[in-house]
């Protein structure tokens, strides 16, 4: 096969990773509470900055690079940051607004914005180098085609969040508690179950999973900045959408479609095709199928 | 209390040259928003500016300068607004644009109101003859892109140029004037577009890398610049051709990451390029205001010497007067002599070819010669659609 | 355990929405047998029991087994042994059969059995939505996921509704024997199914007790009709 | 199994050809034949989960049919949507209340009237100068006795009112055949009279026809002319009330014992 | 009206029917608010009053006036948008491409067209109106979170087609400036910033008024009556399709109109407004001030766009920069301010202002204020899924 070929496609696949670990939190908490969080962007710069001020206390001064047991604690880091504001926002913004469903959007709406402003009121505009190993920043060759070892970083990470995700969700009883809570929380709660706590940790799931979805962006694109969010939002909403409600492996499958989908307009296609393809894609799969490419409609 | 509206302030009297009344001066720049650096580089450069032009006095021949500073966001509406309130508060003199939309935006309200507007450091071409009431304190695209001509030496006839640029307005003018510049002298010039919502650049540079140009021009901008020269390096672009680009503000030296010290940089402004007295006594200025000279900081101290150079040689309270008295002025300017052009206020000016050097972890730039402004001179008309 | 009532509510007053909706209610259940609430329409009796639950803010006394249960959780308040079954049924539309029943469990040994033999559809609907379930189907869910737990008060509202006189006969039947175990608090409508199972009642009347006695005082046809509105004296409907 | 022939009714005003819905597999309503002639009331019995509701469904449209036909008034309606048969004449309340929750009880049943007396899309035209509106609406507030509560939400009616707004929306409309589900579950046992006699006096006042869903019999036995008895989704039986409540298969499978 | 009966008069919101003695007294009574209100608005421009730092200059000035013009305009585009969300429940994320195409379509008009300022708006508006039928139509087929998403992606294509500037059309991310030359003098211009002004306040008077007849026609009612049940609407023999379209375009068109004279107020067209961002700004805007409720969207829109004005003007004031770090950081941050004051309306004023004053007025004093955001918190089985 044509080297050109594999580097679009491996870089593809990694892209679509990228855009699955960004989307991971927004579609579990989306799935199981139906709260479509704004926020995530904001979750998702501040696991990232998380992980750079871990990097840079942790590493020693002026280097640019970390060792690979660093790095695990600079991701730990970030998980954690996106953790407690997952807690947090679900603690203190969400739960006085359990039966009111869309104002808990609209104050995800809020918070976004004032997160978003204070981050950049404290970092400032500018991007700041992410701390990695140096490897990340290498290329692995596969028959010609130059490879950036950050995509295998991805690719690998996101397969390891979805199978955590999908085994979580079977094994345990916060899925079924969740679900039952978001379509009727007054009842569980008449079951004996404290639904809020199951509330709170998907958030913080959610929150954790955007955290490392930050750090790994940062890693990505080597660099990270209070933007970040914004402009990763609108993809991880496209990729939950496409992928269906409530399904996290089809937000992994469109993920992985809108990466190679972008990866061969950009190349192939006439300059700014690969934005329009994305976008037309979204239209056309909810046309026709409302609930998503693996989405269960709402009963 | 309903009555009239009466404009009040002094710019709308049309009193006589030097009567020592206060001389209103509205800024209208980017103080939040994503240009908010450029922006505060530009305001540090006008107040080192003012304190040269009036000595410290405050005063331009008599007249007390009196500045309003407006935050614009980079957003057109607002800058519309604040233009609207200072031109209604009676000011004839405005000053700022960091950002290219918002000088387009303001030009044309110049024009209307018959107000002096000097654009700042926003690069757009199609500034340079607005119209009569509009000049510009910097530089702009086309210049940029001679400098970087200039690096290249006579022999570009039939060789390739590749412009990678981001697909919005700084982008494409940057390719316009590539192809203008270099086209006109005999070369093929072909471009690769980025989309701005882009996260993964590979796509980009493998074009680049099918093109095989003998040059290539990168005009970028933005958050993703680390990210692009990451993936142009990983992709062995830098093995391949020879790769010019802008030189950015201080804190983006880093930026380039590995590529740093392999490209060739055309540079506006860095604080060593020029050697002069007034550029000396700005960064001196900007010393003793406990600011740090950098990019933007002559379009500011230009902004404030062509102030005092409008209320000394016309009259404030009468915009014609002052456009004559900056229309063709030629002057001793930070990065040398300066020459406002005749007609379309085409900012001349000389511009450099920069290395990057690193030592430790930071990076200094080290000229390696000056453009002459003579070969910078856009053409007349060049960037009106 | 005390020797007073298994719950007594004392001057219980519920507001939503700035109308005053129980006016005081005080009524007691005592520690066996089924205490049937009765009133009609919109007199409260969902209300009342909604605000034992927790589920509605109100003020006053309520006490479980001699404790305050009055602002106390929803959860800790089932978790205390207090089951309820709700008027609307309340299945989990989007959760099938069997994950419905399977969020009820608080016991570390569910009575599945029981469950079963009462309503042995649930059995071969385990994977069904529970969205899809006809409307008596929906109620049994409803029924047994209080009844999988071994609890020491039952909630229960209008549980009848909606099903066929077969089944009605059989939920009654199910009750009685469940009964024996677990006093309740009954809301029910069909008054023969009242007039089987009761042992005592407490009639309401828009937003306030109005009667409360043994089952006895159903047998007085006059009585009942000037609290019901109906004569209960007829043979079986 | 249908009537028999000498009973076939003189004019079916909706005819149900061999209806069936299967659903993942599972026949729901399988292969119901049933004509309801004009001005009856048609009880409709059976076990929980026999298929009357979704026969309901499959009639008004709610449900896809799989295969059968129905015709209302002769003409073939099998395929048409729900608003079509709705505005055709078929009108019905639901099992569960279905109200506009947000909107008040006068609101709910003036929407109902201004649906069927027609213009809806003219923009130009203020709902409240729709001649007829407020009247019926009133009407039927005041026939099912709410007229009392016509500016409260209807969201926050009890249970038992919102029984009774579902039938005076239904009523404000003015169906040709009006289908209702368990009209009576959740009404207070002093209210059932009451009710009862409504529908009764609707139906002769207003010559309607109706098919009634019911668990309580001691209802249906007042009101139906004839009873159809389903069974895992197929039509059991369709007669008389007496010939049904003999039937021995209807005894075991619905009725049982004592109460 | 002789047909007027209580049952009648209960109409949007059941709780705020008023008593029935007197309607036609109490339709004057009703409105007179209204018209204070548009009397007080439409003399502003002759009340040269000071503002003590409310507005950037004097009431009557044209900073001012730009100002109040530009929330009076928001305040119509929050209306149309709320026709939409509040009174159908029909959650679009692509409204902006209806404003966005009034600017750019009415500037592409007498730019390309050569047609005067009118012209130019008769065209925008049916062309946004062709549009809106054939976004709507499509659009439709899916409800919920599904049309959110599919307008959402409608608005992104027309945000990226503007960005790529097709045929010089549209100036890309610069936006277009107004062509003045086809523009009335009389509009022209800062001193005639006040008739502006008035053609803005003269936008929201008819907006509200078409809104207000919308929502009492015959489709009005039905439109409330999917917001709350589409299933049972259809059932009533009514297919929701046909009114869900007429509501959206009728919101479209409206927000079109909305377009053209912020093109006229702002003197330019730019692709800030056709951003997804900007939506979800309406959506702040009709929440914030209460959403289904005419004044709440109106106050919304205004308020929204008033702070968002000045919030850059306050973040820059002495008595901010003054402030402690901890403090100063995030108080110059507008965004942080907006963003932080939606929230806690959300949190503490359910139903926005207005609908938080309404029951507040029904509750009497200012403790049921209090109250009414605390019950409205409280569990009651409506609102339980
Ligand atoms: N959320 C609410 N908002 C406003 N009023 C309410 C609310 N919930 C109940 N009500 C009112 O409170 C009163 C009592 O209601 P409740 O449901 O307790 O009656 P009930 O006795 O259970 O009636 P039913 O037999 O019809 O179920 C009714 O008038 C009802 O309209
Ligand atoms: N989508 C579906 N998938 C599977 N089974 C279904 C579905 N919808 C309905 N059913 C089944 O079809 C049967 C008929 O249901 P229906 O609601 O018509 O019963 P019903 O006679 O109205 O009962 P009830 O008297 O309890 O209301 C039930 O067993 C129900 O579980
Ligand atoms: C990157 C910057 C040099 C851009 C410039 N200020 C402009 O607005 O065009
Ligand atoms: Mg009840
Ligand atoms: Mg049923």
């Amino acid at each position: 096969m044509n080297s050109i070929v594999i580097l679009l496609a491996v870089t593809g696949l990694g892209l679509g990773a990228l855009y699955f670990l960004v989307a991971s939190g927004l579609s579990l908490i989306f799935g199981l509470m139906r709260v479509l969080n704004f926020a995530h962007g904001a979750f998702l710069v501040l696991g990232a900055y998380a992980g750079y001020q871990a990097g840079v206390h942790l590493a020693p001064s002026g280097a640019t690079t970390i060792s690979n047991g660093r790095f695990t604690l600079v991701l730990l880091a970030a998980l954690a940051a996106g953790a407690l504001v997952g807690a947090l926002t679900e603690i203190v913004l969400i739960r006085p607004l359990y039966r009111r469903e869309i104002d808990q959007v609209l104050v995800t709406v809020g918070l976004a914005l004032a997160v978003g402003a204070l981050v950049l009121g404290i970092a400032g505009a500018d991007p700041i180098r992410f701390p990695a190993p140096a490897w990340t920043r290498n290329v692995t060759n596969i028959a010609g085609a130059s490879i950036p070892n950050s995509r295998f970083l991805a690719i690998g990470v996101a397969v390891c969040v979805l199978v955590l995700i999908m085994v979580f969700l079977r094994y345990t009883r916060l899925g079924l508690i969740v679900r039952a809570g978001v379509e009727n929380r007054e009842m569980v709660t008449a079951l004996g179950i404290d639904v809020r706590r199951a509330f709170t940790l998907v958030f913080a799931l959610g929150g954790a999973a955007a955290g490392l979805g930050g750090a790994l962006t940062g890693v990505f694109y080597g660099s990270v900045d209070p933007g970040l969010g914004s402009e990763l939002l609108i993809f991880a909403f496209i990729v939950v959408i496409i992928g269906g409600l409530g399904s996290i492996v089809g937000s992994a499958l469109a993920a992985v479609i809108v990466g190679l989908l972008q990866q061969f307009a950009n190349y192939y296609a006439a300059d700014g095709v690969g934005d329009l393809a994305v976008v037309l894609l979204l239209a056309v799969v909810l046309l026709a199928r409302p609930a998503g490419l693996l989405g269960k409609a709402i009963p | 209390a309903c009555g009239g509206s009466s404009s009040g302030g002094t710019g709308g009297s049309s009193g006589g040259g030097s009567d020592g009344s206060p001389v209103k001066v509205g800024m209208i720049y980017s103080q939040t928003g994503v240009l908010a650096e450029y922006g505060a580089e530009y305001r540090a450069g006008f107040e080192a500016g003012l304190k040269y032009v009036t000595k410290g006095t405050g005063k331009v021949n008599g007249h007390k300068i009196d500045v309003t500073w407006k935050d614009d966001a980079g957003d057109p509406e607002k800058a519309s607004s604040n233009f609207t309130t200072l031109v209604g508060d009676g000011y004839k003199i405005i000053a700022g644009s960091t950002d290219s939309g918002v000088a387009s935006q303001l030009a044309p309200l110049a024009e209307q109101n018959k107000v002096l507007f000097i654009s700042g450091p926003a690069a757009i071409d199609s500034i340079t003859g607005a119209n009569k009431y509009t000049f510009r304190s910097g530089r702009q695209t086309y210049q940029d892109v001679k400098t970087a001509a200039a690096m290249v030496g006579g022999d570009i006839k039939g060789k390739t140029v590749t412009v990678l640029a981001q697909d919005y307005a700084f982008g494409t003018a940057n390719v316009a004037a590539v192809k203008a510049v270099l086209g006109a002298e005999g070369a093929k010039v072909n471009s690769v577009l980025a989309p701005l919502s882009a996260k993964d650049f590979t796509p980009y540079a493998a074009k680049v890398k099918q093109a095989k140009p003998d040059l290539l021009f990168v005009a970028w901008a933005g958050n993703t610049t680390q990210t692009m020269w990451q993936t142009l390096d990983q992709q062995g672009v830098f093995g391949m051709t020879k790769v010019v680009t802008g030189l950015g503000n201080v804190a983006s030296y880093g930026a380039y990451g590995a590529a740093a010290t392999k490209v060739d940089f055309l540079s506006y402004y860095f604080p060593g390029a020029p050697k002069n007295a007034v550029n000396t006594a700005m960064i001196n200025n900007l010393k003793a205001a406990g600011k740090t000279p950098d990019l933007f900081s002559p379009d500011g101290f230009v902004a404030a010497q062509m102030i005092a150079q409008a209320v000394t040689k016309g009259d404030p309270g009468n915009t014609d007067s002052m456009v004559s008295a900056l229309d063709g002025w030629s002057f001793q300017a930070p990065k040398g002599k300066e020459t406002i052009r005749k007609g379309d206020h085409a900012m001349i000016q000389p511009e450099y070819v920069a290395h990057l050097v690193k030592n430790g972890s930071s990076y200094t730039p080290k000229l390696v010669k000056t453009v002459p402004a003579s070969e910078l001179a856009p053409p007349a008309g060049y960037g009106k659609s | 355990m005390s020797q007073g009532p298994l719950l007594e509510l004392s001057d219980v007053h519920v507001r939503i929405a700035g109308s005053h909706i129980l006016q005081g209610v005080s009524c007691a259940v005592p520690g066996r047998g089924i205490t049937a609430l009765l009133g009609r329409n919109g007199v409260g009796k969902t209300t009342t029991l909604r605000a034992i639950m927790g589920l509605n803010p109100s003020s006053g006394s309520i006490t479980f087994a001699g404790q305050q249960i009055r602002g106390v959780a929803t959860h800790r308040i089932v978790r205390r042994g207090v089951g309820y079954v709700p008027e609307d049924r309340d299945v989990f539309a989007g959760l099938t059969v069997g994950e419905n029943l399977r969020l009820a469990v608080r016991d570390a040994d569910p009575d599945y059995e029981l469950v079963y033999q009462l309503f042995p559809e649930l059995r071969e609907r385990d994977k069904q939505l529970a969205g899809t379930l006809s409307g008596g189907q929906q109620q049994m869910v409803a029924l047994a996921r209080a009844l999988l737990n071994r609890n020491r008060l039952l909630l229960i509202d209008e549980p009848t509704k909606g099903l066929s006189p077969r089944l009605v006969d059989e939920v009654a039947d199910a009750l009685e024997r469940v009964a024996d175990a677990v006093p309740m608090l009954l809301v029910e409508q069909n008054l023969p199914v009242v007039r089987k199972l009761a042992t005592d009642v407490v009639v309401m009347a828009s937003g306030r007790v109005v009667h409360t006695g043994s089952a006895d005082s159903l047998q007085d046809p006059e009585l009942t009709r000037r609290l019901l509105g109906v004569a209960l004296a007829g043979g079986p409907a | 199994m249908t009537a028999t022939p000498a009973e076939l009714p003189a004019r079916a005003v909706l005819q149900a050809t061999g209806l069936t819905c299967t659903i993942g597999g599972a026949a729901i309503v399988s292969d119901v034949d049933l004509g309801v002639q004009d001005g009856e009331l048609l009880g409709v019995i059976g076990p929980n989960g026999a298929g009357k509701t979704s026969l309901l469904n499959l009639l008004s449209g709610l449900l896809p049919a799989t295969s059968g036909a129905v015709q209302l008034d002769g003409q073939n309606i099998s395929g048409w949507s729900p608003h079509r048969r709705a505005r055709a004449g078929l009108g019905r309340t639901f099992q569960t209340s279905s109200v506009f929750g947000e909107l008040s009880v006068a609101e709910n049943v003036s929407i109902a009237a201004q649906a069927f007396l027609g213009g809806n899309l003219r923009l130009w035209q203020p709902a409240t100068r729709i001649r007829g509106r407020s009247e019926r609406a009133g009407a039927a507030l005041e026939l099912v006795g709410l007229a009392g509560r016509a500016g409260i939400a209807a969201g926050s009616l009890s249970h038992g009112d919102k029984r009774k707004l579902e039938l005076a929306i239904l009523l404000a409309g003015e169906p040709k055949v009006m289908m209702l589900d368990e009209p009576m579950a959740g009404v207070s046992a002093e209210d059932v009279p009451e009710l009862t006699e409504l529908i009764g006096r609707v139906r002769r006042e207003r010559g309607a026809t109706v098919i009634m869903v019911e668990h309580h019999m001691d209802v249906i036995l007042q009101l139906a002319d004839r009873l159809a008895v389903m069974h895992h989704g197929s039509l059991l039986l369709c007669d008389t009330p007496q010939v049904v409540m003999a039937d021995a298969t209807v005894q075991e499978a619905y009725l049982g014992g004592a109460l | 009206m002789p047909d007027e009966n209580v049952l009648d008069d209960v109409t949007e919101t059941p709780g705020n029917h008023s008593t029935v003695a007197g309607f036609d007294r109490g339709r004057v009574l009703r409105a007179l608010p209204q018209l204070v209100v548009v009397v007080v608005l439409a003399v502003l421009p002759w009340c040269d009053i000071s503002t003590g730092g409310i507005l950037p200059a004097n009431l009557s000035s044209p900073g001012s006036l730009h100002l109040l013009g530009l929330c009076l305009v928001f305040a119509a585009l929050a209306l149309s948008y709320d026709l939409l969300f509040g009174f159908t429940g029909l959650l679009s994320f692509g409204h902006a491409l209806f404003f966005a195409a009034g600017a750019y379509l009415a500037e592409i008009a007498m730019a390309q067209f050569g047609v005067s300022l009118w012209a130019a708006a008769v065209i925008a508006v049916i062309a946004g109106l062709l549009l809106a039928v054939l976004v709507g139509a499509v659009s439709l087929r899916v409800g919920g979170i599904a049309f959110a998403m599919v307008t959402l992606a409608f608005a992104q294509a027309g945000s990226i087609i503007v960005n790529q500037d097709p045929g010089g059309l549209t100036g890309g991310e610069l936006g277009k400036s107004l062509t003045f030359d086809k523009v009335p003098d009389a509009l022209l211009g800062v001193v005639n910033t006040r008739h502006v002004y008035w053609v803005a306040l003269l936008l929201l008077v008819v907006v509200y008024l078409l809104v207000t007849f919308a929502t009492r026609s015959a489709p009005g009612r039905i439109w409330q009556a999917i917001r709350e049940n589409e299933r049972r609407v259809e059932v009533l023999g009514l297919s929701p399709y046909p009114f869900k379209l007429l509501v959206f375009v009728v919101g479209s068109v409206l927000a079109t109109a909305c377009g053209v004279v912020y093109l006229l107020l702002v003197g330019s067209a730019n692709p800030s407004i056709i951003t997804p961002d900007f939506t979800l700004s309406l959506l702040v805007m009709v929440v914030l001030g209460g959403s289904g409720n005419r004044w709440g969207a109106v106050i919304g829109g205004f308020l929204y766009s008033y702070l968002d004005q000045r919030l850059p003007a306050f973040a820059a004031s002495d008595a901010i920069q003054s402030l402690p770090t901890v403090l100063r950081v995030p108080l110059s941050q507008p965004l942080f301010i907006l963003g932080t004051l939606f929230v806690l309306v959300i949190l503490f004023l359910p139903g926005g202002i207005v609908g938080t004053l309404q029951r507040a007025r029904a509750g009497g004093d200012s403790r049921s204020l209090l109250r009414a955001a605390l019950t409205e918190r409280q569990p009651g089985r409506e609102e339980k899924q």
